[in-house]
Formats: structure tokens, C-alpha cells, sequence
């Protein structure tokens, strides 16, 4: 198993329970890291978008994650 | 300049930096918190930003910007934290030799941060509160 | 507001005056004294107007973009006399409940008073003076 | 003869050697005004354009004029 530290913010903050929460994936990829946070918080899907950053980068779903990686849940952005 | 704060904006700070003897024309932008949403009173909102990130994102768009367009000043300043109606939220201001590009580019430069930069407002009404855009609903009630 | 002076033109309060509680967007439009002109160095400009032409021209001009525009706000604010490189010649602002709107009026407006308000320039050169645009000779030597 | 009292501005008030002019013309009309101006002033054609505003707002060449018509020479504007 993999471990990860993800960053929550905006409306995902209120969804995961907190600013930071570890979430546990067999895979390496983005993709996986999504899989696993949807089925652990069924609630993201009711999201109108939901991006992932990593090292303050937006980052597609084949990306591979390494334990030392800033991971960020984006949720719709509503700045200005 | 890129500058995520709690503090309040000061615009003729912003214009002074961007301001240069061959620039002939200043655009600035500022965006300020409305008392309505949906057709209902704001209390207030609540500004939060991934700021390492939100700095990121917006200096590709100065950078992006920079390619398109002869900037000679540019800066960018979002406030963060708990706005009244009337406050400020963001100013953008760029300076360019010409007048016209410093209208495309204060506005490429607002248009890009407002769907890049990863910031988020949460709108407080008496009878609850809500992030803006988060859901699909939202949409369309609006 | 619409307003020729001789007095230094605080763009700060132009904003103040043109913000409003229903109003999300401020766009500002400042043009400044350029330190060249024609690859010359500008000494100073000086400026002049016909004042009451002048402000019922800009008048009219705001009338036009408020019917173009959900005006909430509105300022045109112009300097006369003696300018020196950097200092501002021009602020128009104008404050619309969305971005897109403020950005169009604003720029419908300064490019109308550019070409519609009677106001005048000279660029005092080390070696003459010149009034801006008189002459079509001017023009092709830019 | 019609007699009118005429302001000049911006590089007009150089060509015509100060503020405000009287022209007289036998015709009333802006037209007239204009032939008038441009016959004792020659140098008026060296403007890249020249329009003549009555009561503040530019007026066509068609226009009649009364004496008591504020009447301005507006040379190309260079504000901004």
C-alpha cells in the first residue's frame, strides 16, 4: 500500500473533515489517489469539478505520485 | 508583484508599482465583494487560497501574458480571509506602452486567475452559507 | 463625475466615487506622460481644453456607454496645464456588476474621449514644441 | 456683412495669433464661416482636419449661425 498526505481545500476542507488527510492507494497514479478518495468520500462526486495538484501543479490522471509529492484536492475554483 | 494577503488593498500602492516613465497607459482592475448572490444579502465572504500554489499559477499568467502582450508593470494582489460587501477581493493592474493592450492584458490577466488560481470564496447569508460554484446546483440557480 | 482640472488627479477617490455595494467590478484606465515621443525626450506637456465642449462631449459619451452598459458608477477625470513624464493626464472608472462589462465601457469611454473631447496637447522637445497630431506630417513620422 | 466672434484652441490659437478672432463673412453659414477663415488664415489647410463647433457640439458645414452662437475652431484632438 501506498500512503499519501492530501491537502483539502475550499468545499473538499468541509468534505474530508479537515485541512490534510492520508489516504491509502495500491496504485502509484493520480487516477488511483482518485479512485481511492472518491470511494472513501462518496460525497466528491457531487462536485462540480475536482482537480488534483501535485507540487503546486495541476496534474493529470496518469501522473505518478512519490511519497515526497505536495498533493492538493482542487476543488472549483472561485477566486476574484 | 504577486501578493496573497489578509490585509486590505491599497490600489494607488498597486498603480505606483506599476507605473513606468515609458508607459504610457495603466489598466487596473478591481473586483470588490457584492451584497447580493443569487438574489440574496452576503453577510460576508470567506476567502481561502492554496497560496504557494495560487502564487504559482498566477506567475505563469504574468508569464503567459508577458509573451502576448509589451507589459512594462504588472501586478496582482488577491486578498484572503473575511470581506464585507464593498470590500476589495482583487486588483489587477498592468501598464503598457499603448492603450489597448493594456486592456487585453489586465483582462487576459483577471479572466486567467479567476479559472486558474486555486482560491475560493464561501458566501455567508443569514440563513446559511455555500462556496461558490462548488456544485452543479449552484449553476443552475443562479 | 466629469471633471477638467488643473489639480492632480487621486485616483483612489476616483475609485471611491464610482464603487457600489451591487457593483463587482471596477475597471480604471489611467494614461500617463510618456518620457518620449518620436524617439524625442519629452520635456513636459501641456495640456488645454475647451472646457465646457469638453465636458458635454464626455457627457454624452458616458450617455452612449450607459445605454451599451449596466453603468452603475462612472468617473472621467482630465488634467490640463503643465504635465511633466509619469504624471497622469486621464482616469476614466467605471464600475458595472460584471467584469466583462466594466473592461468594454471602460475602454468605449477612453477611446471616445480620445477622439470626441476637445482637449489638446503640446510636446515640449529640448529643441521645440509640437501640438500632438495637428499636422498630417506628424503622423508619418511616428 | 455678418460679423462672428470665433475661439480658437490648440494649435488654431497659434495660426490665428490668439484666443478668440472676429470674422466676417457674407454668408451664415458654417461653410461661409469656414471659406472666410480659411482666406485670411491659409495656414488652417496645413491641418491634418479642422472642425467647427457651435454651441459646443461639432457642427456641420450646412448649419446657419447667429451672432450670438458660441462658435470654436477645433483642430485634431489630441487628449488622453
Amino acid at each position: 500500500m501506498n500512503k499519501y498526505r492530501v491537502k483539502a481545500f475550499g468545499i473538499t476542507k468541509d468534505l474530508l473533515g479537515g485541512r490534510e488527510t492520508f489516504i491509502e492507494t495500491q496504485g502509484q497514479t493520480v487516477a488511483d489517489l482518485r479512485a481511492a478518495l472518491h470511494s472513501r468520500f462518496p460525497e466528491l462526486s457531487g462536485l462540480r469539478s475536482l482537480f488534483i495538484a501535485v507540487n503546486n501543479d495541476y496534474a493529470d490522471d496518469e501522473i505518478l505520485l512519490k511519497p515526497s509529492d505536495e498533493i492538493a484536492l482542487i476543488p472549483p475554483v472561485s477566486g476574484g | 508583484m504577486i501578493k496573497i494577503t489578509e490585509k486590505s488593498i491599497d490600489v494607488q500602492k498597486i498603480i505606483d508599482t506599476v507605473s513606468s516613465l515609458s508607459a504610457g497607459a495603466v489598466n487596473v482592475f478591481v473586483g470588490t465583494v457584492r451584497n447580493k448572490a443569487n438574489g440574496k444579502n452576503v453577510l460576508w465572504l470567506e476567502y481561502e487560497a492554496y497560496e504557494t500554489m495560487a502564487v504559482s499559477q498566477i506567475r505563469k499568467i504574468i508569464e503567459e501574458a508577458s509573451h502576448r502582450w509589451p507589459l512594462l508593470g504588472w501586478a496582482v494582489s488577491h486578498r484572503i480571509g473575511t470581506l464585507k460587501p464593498g470590500e476589495t477581493s482583487v486588483v489587477v493592474a498592468v501598464s503598457t506602452p499603448h492603450r489597448k493592450d493594456s486592456f487585453e492584458a489586465c483582462q487576459f490577466i483577471i479572466d486567467s486567475v479567476k479559472t486558474m488560481a486555486p482560491i475560493w470564496k464561501k458566501e455567508v447569508f443569514e440563513d446559511g452559507e455555500e462556496w461558490v460554484s462548488a456544485r452543479p446546483e449552484i449553476e443552475m440557480r443562479a
